[in-house]
C-alpha cells in the first residue's frame, strides 16, 4: 500500500492547481445536466456553472453530462448519491423517469434541486426547490407577442398558426406548450392553432417538420416554436420555399441565431432567457439550501418579453 | 414446370421488381392525395432525399465489394460540423477541401483496417461510428456550430441555391449519381470491385488486389458523406453533432432495398438511387395522406424484407427457405 | 468367404449429369465380413456410386438392396439409418465442439429437462476410442486434432451404430505409415465382426494388403470384379486404363525451345521441399501424384499464391521475385486452378467479364472498359473451345462444369502467356471433350507455349506430357521423359517406393 | 498443437485480463482526477458497477446464443421500449382497475409476452423466407421503432406505481434485485449452453451447418427457439429497468444492439458463429460499463467516452485476429 502513498503524496501538488480546491471546500455539490451537446444554450449553462463554482470558493463541483440518455442519468444520481456529496442539482433528461432516482437521494438525506426543466408532480415533495424560469409564463407571453403582431397587421380574425413543440415528455416542452396553447384563445380567440409536431430541440428535425407544414398548409400566418434554435430551422425552410415572408416566427429562449434572425426582421420574437443567470441561480439556491435558509419551492428568474421592436435593449445572447 | 415458371417470374421481378414497386406506390399516393404529384412537393422531396442519396452512392461501392459502413452517420455529423467551423477560420474556398481531406483521411484510416488488415467491416465501423462521433464532439466542444454572418457569404449555394432552376442539391446527387455509375459500371476499377465481391479468392487468382481495391472503395464512400456533410451544413448554414445519427442504417436500408446483396457481388447505383426515392416517396406520401411519419418506418420493414426474399426466391426457383 | 447374402446390392445403376453419363448400369455387392475395393481413374464414377450408395444423391435408375430388401436413400442420416456409413474425404466436423459430440451430433443422450446426459456420452465414446486405441479422449476439442486423428473421429462415429456396411474414401491420403497401421486394424476388427467394408483408393499396395475383392470402374461403366489373390497390379491397371495406350499418344515434336521456366531448390514450409526442374518452350511438363503429393502447391507458390520460404525461379533466364498473382501475371504467367468455382470463377458476373478479368487493365478506350475489344476475345475463344453458352450475357453460373472449365482456360488462354499452368485439365469435363482439351494443350505446345500440367489422371499425364514429374510427399521422387516412362514405373513412384535402378 | 491451447486459454480469459486493467488503472488515476473523495474500488461501487450492467447484460446474454447459432439480431433496441410500454400503460387499463397492486404481475407477464412474440415474429421471417438475419432484424428494427410509435405518438407512456418502484428498489439479502435477475439469467444460458441438447447444437450448427444437418438437427425450429429466448430475455430486462422509472420515450433502446454486439463481441464471441462463452459476454458488458464509469469518474466527458470505446473494439478485434492466424499454409488471397 505504501507505493500509492508515496505516488500521491508526490503528485498531490501537481493535481493541486488543476482541481483549484480552496483548503477545504465547505461544500460539494454534483450535478447532472440533460444534454450538453445538443445545443449552445446548454453548453454555455456548463461553462458558467463551472465558472461560477470555481469562483466560490466555498464550494466543489462535480460536473456530469447525461447525454439525453435517461438510463445514464439515474445511472449518475446514483454515483452522486453514492459518493454522498452535499448537495444534488439536476437538469431531468425527463421530468417523469427521474423521479424514483430522486426520492433515493432524498431518502439518502441528500437535498435535490431540480434547475431549468422541473419534473412532474409525484416527485414534488422529494425535491427542496427548482430554479429556472417559469416556461408556463413564457408560453403566455409568446401567444400575446404573436397575438399584438395580428392585431397591428389586422388579421387576428383569421390567422392560422402551426406550433414546433420540443421534446416530447420534457417538463420545459409541456409546460411552454400549454401556457402558449392556454393564452392564445385568451387574447386571440379568432387564430386557430391548426397543427403541433415535435422538434426535439433540434434545428434539422424542425426544419424537416416546417417543410411538411409548408407542404400541408397554403396559408400559415405564424409559427411558435419551443426555443429559437427550433425557430431557426423553421425560418431557413420557409425561407428555401420563399414564404417567410408572410409568417411571423415567435420562439422562446433568445439564441444568438434568433437574435440575429430578428436583426435582419426575419424573425419576429421570443423570450430572452440567459443561461448565465440559469446556472448561476441554480448554484446559489443549492448553497442557500446548504446554508439553511429558506427558499421558496418555485425560486423562478425573469424572462422578458423580446421583439424587433425592443431588440435594441437587450445585448446579443451569448449562445 | 411450375418451378421454372416460378423461376422466369421471379427473374424479371428480382430485376426490375425495385421499378415496379417504386411505379406503383406513386400511382397509389397520387390517387390518395393529388397535391402528392405536384412538381414542388416532387422537387421537395428529391431535394431532401439528396443528402441520404449521396451516402447511399458512396455506401454501394463498399456494400458491392462484399463489405459494411456503420460509420457514414456519425462521419457525415463531423464533415458538416467541420465544413462550419473552417468556414468561419479559414474561409470557404479553403474551408471545404480541408474537410473534404479530413473526411477522406477517416475513411483512409477504416479502408487500411478493412482492406489491408483484413478486419471484420461490421465491427470496425461500428467502432469508427462510437470513435468518430467522439471525434466530432471533442472538435466542436459540444457547442452548436453556427456560421457568424450568414448573409455575408456564398456558402449557401449547394443546400439552399438554384441553376436553371433545378435546386443544386439535386444537380450534386444527379452528377454524383451519374459520373459514379460511369466507375462502377465502365471502368475496370469497378469491375474489380464486382469481382473483388463477387468472390475475392478469384479476383486475387485474376491479379487483382483485392486490399487495394478495398481501400478505395471505403475512400469514395468518404467522399461522398463529405459532400453530403457540404449540401447539409450549406443548407441551414448551423448544425448540431447529432445530424447525421442513424442515417447509417437508412441508407444501409435503401441499399438494401436496391436490391445490393450484402453478400457482396451484386447492386447497381442506379437501383441504390430508386432505393433512396422509394424511402423518400413513402416518407412524403404518408404524410400527405395523413399518417404520421412512424408509419414510414413500418411500410419499410415491409418492403424490405419482400424485396430481399422475392430476390433470393427467384434465386433458389422455390418460394420458401429449404431449411429444414 | 462363403456365399452368404450380400449386405448390399447395387443393381444396374444409373446416374447422369447435364451432358454427362457418370453411372452406366453399375452393378455391385458387397458380402459380409468382406472388404471390397473400389478402383478407377478419377472422373470413373466412383465417388458418384458412393454418393449414390449414402443417400446423398438419388438414381436415375437402378435399385440399391440393403440386407435383400429394395429401399430408398434420400438422405445420408436415412442411409445411417440402415447401416450404411460414409467417411468423407473432406472431413466434416464441428471443430469448436468436443470429440464426443462430434460422434454423437444430432443424436445426445439426454437426461431430464433436455440436458446432455455426459457422463453416458462420455462413457460410450472414451470406450470407442479405446477400442480404435486413439491418443486422445472424448472431452478432446476437434480443433485442437490433427488431419489423422480428426479421421478418427469420423471412423469412429461409424461404430456408434449398428453398421453393416461401411465405406472409406481415400482414407489414408493424408496419413502416415504408422496410422495406416492403426486404420488397417480396425477395418480388420470390423471384418471380423461382420461388417462389409467398401474401400475406394488409389493405392495398389494397400488394396492388395487388405481387400478380398476388387471391382473396377472405367467411364461410368462396371469393369469386373476380381478376387485380390488371383490377380495383380498389371492385370488391374489395363482393366483400369483398358485402351492400349500407343495409339493414344500423339506424335510428340521435340521440343528444342530455350528453357522458358527454372526452378532452383523451390520450398515452402512443410508443404513442399527442394524442388528444382526446367520447361522449355513449346514443351508440356506433367506433374503426378496423389492428392497431398504438393504438386498444387508448387504451382501455387510460383503464381505468387504462396510465399516461398527458400529457392529460386527463373523466367527466360533471368531471375524473377514473384509475391503476388498480379506479379506472375505481369511475367507473363497464367495458373488454371483445380478449384474452378472458388478459384477461377467468379459466378455472379457474365461469361465474358469472367473472361476478360485479368487483362481488363489493357482493354480500355480512354480510362473505360471497351466491349467492342472484350466481345472479340469472348467470341475468339468461345469458337476456339466450343463452350456452350447462349450469349455473352450468360451468368457463368448456370453453365455446366465443363463450359465453365473452358471459359477458365479461354480467360487465361487470352492473356498469351508465356508460362501456362493448367491444374487438372479435365477435371468435371465430359468423357468425350476430354481428348479435345488435350489436343489443346497439345496445339499450344505447338505454337510454343511453355506448359505445365498437374493431373492424377494417369492416361491423361501420359497422352500430354514430354516431361514427367513424379511427387510423392512434397519432394521429386523422378523426372521421367515421354521415352523412358512406364505405367508401373510411374505407380511406383507415386507411392514412395520406387527405386531408380539405373534409368536416365 | 499446443500453442493454440494456449492461445484459446489466453482468448478466453482475455476480457478479463482487460478488465483488470481498467480497474487498475482507474482506481489510480481516479485518486488524483476525480473530485468525489470516494475510492472508486469501494465495494458498493463496484456493486452499483454491475447493478448498471443489467440492462444491457441481460440482452446480451441472448444476443451470444444467437451470435454462436451464426446469426444476429438488430431489433432489440426497439422490443426493449414495446416490452416497458405494455407493461407501464397495461397498469393503467380499466379491466385491471380492480386488482389493485396485483397488477403489477400481470404487467410483468404482458410484457415477457410481448418480447416473446416479437421475437418469435423475428425467427419465423428469418427461417421460412431463407432471408438473411442482419436484413430481417434491419427491417424489424425500423417496424418495431414504428409499432412503438404507433402505440402513443411521440409522447412518452407514464405510470408510476410505487410499490413497483419499492420492488424494483428492494435488495433482497442485501444484493439489489436486478443484479439477482441477472445473475438468475446468466445462470440459465450458461446452463443451456453448457448442459443442454439445445445449446450444443447451437455450436453445431454455427460452426459448421452442413454437418449438423447431414446430422439430422432440424435448423429452422432451433433458430425460432433462439428468437423466442432473445425476445424473452429483453423482455425480462425492461420490465426490471422500467419497474424502477416508471416512464418510457419512444426513442429509448436507441443504439443498444451496437453496444450490445460490441459487448458480445469483445467477450470473445465469433461473428461468424460456432464459438462463443456466456461468461465472455459477461466481462464483455462490465468492461464497457467499467469504461463508461471509470472515464466519467476521472471527469472524462462523453466524447472522450466514446472515441475510447470505439478504438478500444477496433484493437481488440486486431489482437483477436493476431491470436488465431492460422499457419503459413493459409493463401495470401
Amino acid at each position: 500500500m505504501n507505493f500509492r502513498k508515496t505516488l500521491v503524496t508526490t503528485t498531490a501538488l501537481a493535481s493541486f492547481a488543476m482541481v483549484g480546491a480552496a483548503a477545504a471546500a465547505d461544500y460539494t455539490i454534483g450535478i447532472t445536466q440533460n444534454n450538453v451537446g445538443v445545443d449552445s444554450y446548454q453548453t454555455t449553462y456548463e461553462k458558467a456553472f463551472i465558472a461560477a463554482a470555481e469562483a466560490n470558493d466555498k464550494v466543489d463541483a462535480v460536473v456530469l453530462d447525461a447525454g439525453g440518455d435517461v438510463a445514464r442519468q439515474i445511472a449518475q444520481m446514483e454515483d452522486l448519491i453514492q459518493q454522498n456529496v452535499d448537495a444534488i442539482i439536476i437538469w431531468p433528461t425527463n421530468g417523469q423517469a427521474v423521479i424514483p432516482a430522486v426520492r433515493k437521494a432524498h431518502n439518502a438525506g441528500i437535498p435535490v434541486i431540480v434547475t431549468n426543466s422541473n419534473i412532474a408532480e409525484e416527485g414534488f415533495d422529494f425535491v427542496r426547490s427548482f430554479s429556472g424560469p417559469d416556461n408556463v409564463t413564457q408560453g403566455a407571453r409568446s401567444a400575446e407577442i404573436m397575438c399584438d403582431k395580428f392585431k397591428e397587421m389586422g388579421i387576428e380574425n383569421e390567422a392560422q398558426v402551426v406550433q414546433i413543440s420540443g421534446q416530447p415528455g420534457y417538463t420545459t416542452a409541456i409546460e411552454r406548450a400549454g401556457g402558449f396553447e392556454d393564452r392564445l384563445p385568451e387574447v386571440c380567440p379568432n387564430v386557430t392553432l391548426v397543427e403541433t409536431q415535435p422538434g426535439d430541440w433540434n434545428r434539422e428535425k424542425s426544419q424537416q417538420v416546417m417543410e411538411a407544414f409548408l407542404v400541408k398548409y397554403d396559408d400559415i400566418d405564424g409559427v411558435y416554436s419551443g426555443d429559437d434554435n427550433m425557430g431557426v430551422g423553421a425560418l431557413n425552410a420557409a425561407k428555401a420555399a420563399d414564404r417567410a415572408g408572410d409568417i411571423i416566427f415567435v420562439g422562446a429562449t433568445n439564441f444568438a441565431v434568433g437574435y440575429e434572425a430578428m436583426g435582419r426582421g426575419e424573425y419576429w420574437g421570443s423570450i430572452y432567457q440567459s443561461p448565465v443567470d440559469d446556472a448561476e441561480a441554480a448554484l446559489q439556491t443549492a448553497i442557500d439550501v446548504l446554508d439553511g435558509k429558506d427558499i421558496p419551492f418555485l425560486n423562478y428568474f425573469d424572462t422578458p418579453k423580446i421583439t424587433q421592436d425592443n431588440m435594441s435593449e437587450f445585448d446579443k445572447p451569448v449562445f | 414446370m411450375a418451378q421454372s415458371h416460378l423461376k422466369a417470374v421471379g427473374e424479371i421481378l428480382a430485376k426490375h421488381g425495385i421499378l415496379v414497386a417504386f411505379i406503383l406506390f406513386m400511382i397509389a399516393f397520387a390517387l390518395l392525395n393529388p397535391r402528392f404529384i405536384n412538381s414542388d412537393n416532387l422537387l421537395g422531396v428529391v431535394r431532401s432525399s439528396a443528402i441520404l442519396g449521396v451516402m447511399a452512392i458512396g455506401v454501394t461501392f463498399v456494400v458491392v465489394s462484399g463489405n459494411l459502413d456503420l460509420s457514414v452517420g456519425s462521419m457525415m455529423s463531423f464533415s458538416t460540423i467541420v465544413v462550419l467551423d473552417l468556414h468561419d477560420k479559414l474561409g470557404p474556398l479553403l474551408g471545404i477541401p480541408a474537410m473534404f481531406a479530413m473526411t477522406m483521411a477517416l475513411g483512409a484510416l477504416i479502408g487500411f483496417l478493412v482492406g489491408y488488415l483484413k478486419l471484420n467491416s461490421l465491427i470496425v465501423t461500428l467502432g469508427m461510428l462510437s470513435a468518430i462521433h467522439g471525434l466530432t464532439l471533442t472538435y466542436s466542444g459540444g457547442k452548436n456550430m453556427d456560421i457568424a454572418d450568414k448573409d455575408g457569404t456564398w456558402f449557401g449555394f449547394f443546400g439552399q441555391g438554384e441553376l436553371l432552376g433545378v435546386p443544386v442539391p439535386i444537380l450534386m446527387f444527379a452528377l454524383l449519381a451519374a459520373g459514379l455509375t460511369l466507375v462502377l459500371s465502365k471502368t475496370p476499377f469497378g469491375r474489380k470491385v464486382y469481382a473483388v465481391g463477387g468472390n475475392g479468392v478469384a479476383a486475387t487468382f485474376s491479379g487483382i488486389p483485392r486490399a487495394r481495391i478495398v481501400f478505395y472503395c471505403y475512400l469514395i464512400s468518404s467522399f461522398c458523406v463529405a459532400m453530403a456533410g457540404l449540401i447539409q451544413a450549406s443548407r441551414s448554414l448551423g448544425s448540431q453533432n447529432t445530424v447525421g445519427q442513424g442515417l447509417e442504417l437508412q441508407v444501409l436500408a435503401a441499399v438494401i432495398l436496391g436490391g445490393a446483396s450484402l453478400l457482396g457481388g451484386s447492386g447497381t447505383i442506379f437501383k441504390t438511387v430508386i432505393g433512396v426515392l422509394i424511402l423518400g416517396f413513402i416518407q412524403n406520401g404518408l404524410l400527405l395522406v395523413g399518417l404520421e411519419f412512424y408509419v414510414q418506418y413500418i411500410v419499410t420493414w415491409v418492403i424490405i424484407i419482400l424485396a430481399v426474399w422475392l430476390d433470393i426466391a427467384a434465386k433458389r426457383g422455390q418460394l420458401w427457405s429449404p431449411i429444414a | 468367404m462363403s456365399a452368404q447374402a450380400p449386405v448390399l446390392e447395387l443393381k444396374d445403376i444409373v446416374k447422369t449429369f447435364p451432358g454427362v453419363i457418370a453411372l452406366d448400369h453399375v452393378s455391385l455387392d458387397i458380402l459380409p465380413g468382406e472388404v471390397h475395393a473400389l478402383m478407377g481413374e478419377n472422373g470413373a464414377g466412383k465417388s458418384t456410386l458412393m454418393k449414390v450408395l449414402g443417400g446423398i444423391y438419388q438414381p436415375d435408375e437402378g435399385d440399391i438392396l440393403v440386407a435383400g430388401e429394395k429401399t430408398i436413400l434420400r438422405t445420408p442420416l436415412e442411409a445411417k439409418g440402415k447401416g450404411i456409413v460414409f467417411i468423407h474425404q473432406e472431413l466434416s466436423l464441428a471443430e469448436e465442439l468436443s470429440v464426443a459430440e462430434n460422434i454423437y451430433m444430432g443424436e445426445l443422450p439426454r437426461k431430464s429437462l433436455g440436458r446432455v446426459d455426459w457422463s453416458k456420452l462420455f462413457s460410450d465414446v472414451d470406450e470407442i476410442l479405446g477400442r480404435l486405441n486413439c491418443n486422445f479422449n472424448a472431452q478432446t476439442i476437434v480443433g485442437d486434432l490433427s488431419i489423422a486423428n480428426q479421421q478418427m473421429v469420423e471412423i469412429a462415429r461409424a461404430l456408434t451404430v449398428e453398421a453393416t456396411t461401411v465405406i472409406f474414401d481415400e482414407p489414408t491420403a493424408s496419413l502416415t505409415d504408422a496410422e495406416k497401421v492403426v486404420l488397417f486394424d480396425i477395418i480388420e476388427d470390423l471384418k471380423s465382426r461382420g461388417v462389409g467394408i467398401v474401400y475406394i483408393s488409389h493405392r495398389m499396395e494397400e488394396i492388395f494388403k487388405i481387400s478380398d475383392r476388387i471391382s473396377v470402374l472405367r467411364d461410368g461403366e462396371y469393369r469386373g470384379t476380381l478376387k485380390a489373390s488371383d490377380t495383380n497390379q498389371d492385370e488391374l491397371t489395363q482393366l483400369m486404363i483398358g485402351r492400349s495406350l500407343e495409339h493414344t499418344r500423339p506424335d510428340l515434336s521435340q521440343s528444342n525451345g530455350d528453357v522458358a521456366l527454372e526452378v532452383k531448390g523451390l520450398s515452402c514450409g512443410k508443404l513442399f521441399h527442394d524442388v528444382s526442374f526446367k520447361v522449355h518452350a513449346g514443351e508440356v511438363v506433367g506433374f503426378y501424384g496423389l492428392v497431398g503429393a504438393g504438386r498444387t502447391e508448387v504451382a501455387e507458390t510460383i503464381f505468387g499464391m504462396r510465399n516461398k520460404s527458400s529457392g529460386e525461379i527463373f523466367l527466360n533466364g533471368e531471375k524473377v521475385e514473384i509475391n503476388s498473382p498480379a506479379d506472375a501475371i505481369a511475367h507473363g504467367i497464367s495458373l488454371v486452378p483445380e478449384d474452378r468455382k472458388g478459384q477461377g470463377l467468379v459466378l455472379g458476373m457474365n461469361c465474358r467479364d469472367n473472361m476478360t478479368l485479368p487483362q481488363i487493365d489493357d482493354l480500355t478506350v480512354s480510362g473505360l472498359t471497351a466491349p467492342q475489344s472484350e466481345q472479340e476475345i469472348f467470341k475468339k475463344y468461345r469458337d476456339q473451345l466450343e463452350i456452350k453458352t447462349p450469349n455473352w450475357k450468360q451468368t457463368v453460373g448456370n453453365l455446366s462444369g465443363g463450359n465453365q472449365q473452358k471459359i477458365v482456360i479461354g480467360k487465361w488462354l487470352s492473356m498469351h502467356p508465356n508460362l501456362l499452368i493448367v491444374d487438372e485439365p479435365t477435371r468435371g469435363i465430359d468423357v468425350g471433350s476430354k481428348s479435345e482439351i488435350h489436343n489443346l494443350i497439345r496445339e499450344l505446345a505447338g505454337q510454343g507455349y511453355a506448359i505445365i500440367v498437374i493431373s492424377s489422371e494417369m492416361p491423361e499425364i501420359l497422352s500430354v506430357s514430354d516431361k514427367i514429374v513424379a511427387m510423392f510427399h512434397g519432394e521429386i521422387v523422378h523426372t521421367f521423359t515421354s521415352s523412358n516412362v512406364t505405367e508401373d514405373k510411374l505407380v511406383q513412384a507415386i507411392s514412395g517406393i520406387y527405386e531408380p535402378e539405373n534409368a536416365a | 498443437m499446443k500453442n493454440t491451447n494456449l492461445a484459446k486459454r489466453l482468448q478466453d480469459s482475455a476480457i478479463w485480463i482487460f478488465i483488470a486493467l481498467e480497474l487498475a488503472f482507474f482506481g489510480i488515476a481516479g485518486e488524483f482526477l476525480s473530485l468525489s473523495d470516494g475510492n472508486f474500488l469501494a465495494p458498493d461501487n463496484m456493486l452499483l458497477l454491475i447493478k448498471q450492467t443489467v440492462p444491457l447484460g441481460i440482452i446480451a446474454l441472448g444476443m451470444t446464443i444467437i451470435m454462436i447459432n451464426g446469426n444476429i439480431d438488430l431489433s432489440v433496441g426497439p422490443i426493449f421500449a414495446l416490452c416497458a410500454i405494455v407493461m407501464l400503460d397495461s397498469m393503467t387499463w380499466p379491466i385491471f382497475a380492480g386488482l389493485g397492486d396485483g397488477v403489477i404481475v400481470i404487467a410483468w407477464a404482458l410484457a415477457i409476452l410481448v418480447g416473446v412474440v416479437l421475437g418469435a415474429i423475428n425467427g419465423f421471417i428469418v427461417w421460412k423466407t431463407g432471408v438473411d438475419a442482419f436484413i430481417v432484424t434491419l427491417g424489424s428494427m425500423l417496424g418495431y421503432r414504428g409499432l412503438v410509435f404507433l402505440y402513443n405518438g411521440e409522447q412518452p407512456t407514464y405510470h408510476l406505481n410505487w410499490t413497483l418502484v419499492d420492488i424494483a428498489e428492494s435488495a433482497p439479502l442485501g444484493i439489489p434485485l436486478p443484479i439477482l435477475i441477472f445473475a438468475g439469467c446468466i445462470l440459465f444460458t450458461w446452463w443451456l449452453t453448457k448442459r443442454t441438447v439445445h445449446g450444443r447444437n447451437a455450436f453445431a450448427i454455427g460452426d459448421n451447418r452442413t454437418a449438423a444437418v447431414n446430422a439430422g438437427i432440424r435448423v429452422g425450429p432451433h433458430m425460432v427457439w433462439n428468437y423466442v429466448l432473445i425476445g424473452l430475455l429483453v423482455a425480462i430486462s425492461s420490465a426490471t429497468f422500467y419497474s424502477a422509472s416508471g416512464s418510457v420515450n419512444p426513442n429509448d433502446g436507441m443504439l443498444y444492439e451496437l453496444w450490445i454486439i460490441t459487448a458480445v463481441v469483445l467477450g470473445g464471441t465469433k461473428l461468424t458463429g460456432g464459438r462463443g462463452s456466456i461468461i465472455g459476454t459477461v466481462g464483455g458488458v462490465i468492461a464497457i460499463q467499467l469504461m463508461r464509469k471509470g472515464l466519467g469518474h476521472i471527469g472524462a466527458d462523453t466524447a472522450m467516452v466514446n472515441l475510447v470505446i470505439g478504438s478500444i473494439l477496433i484493437v481488440v478485434l486486431y489482437l483477436d485476429r493476431q491470436l488465431n492466424r492460422k499457419g503459413e499454409e493459409e493463401l495470401n488471397s
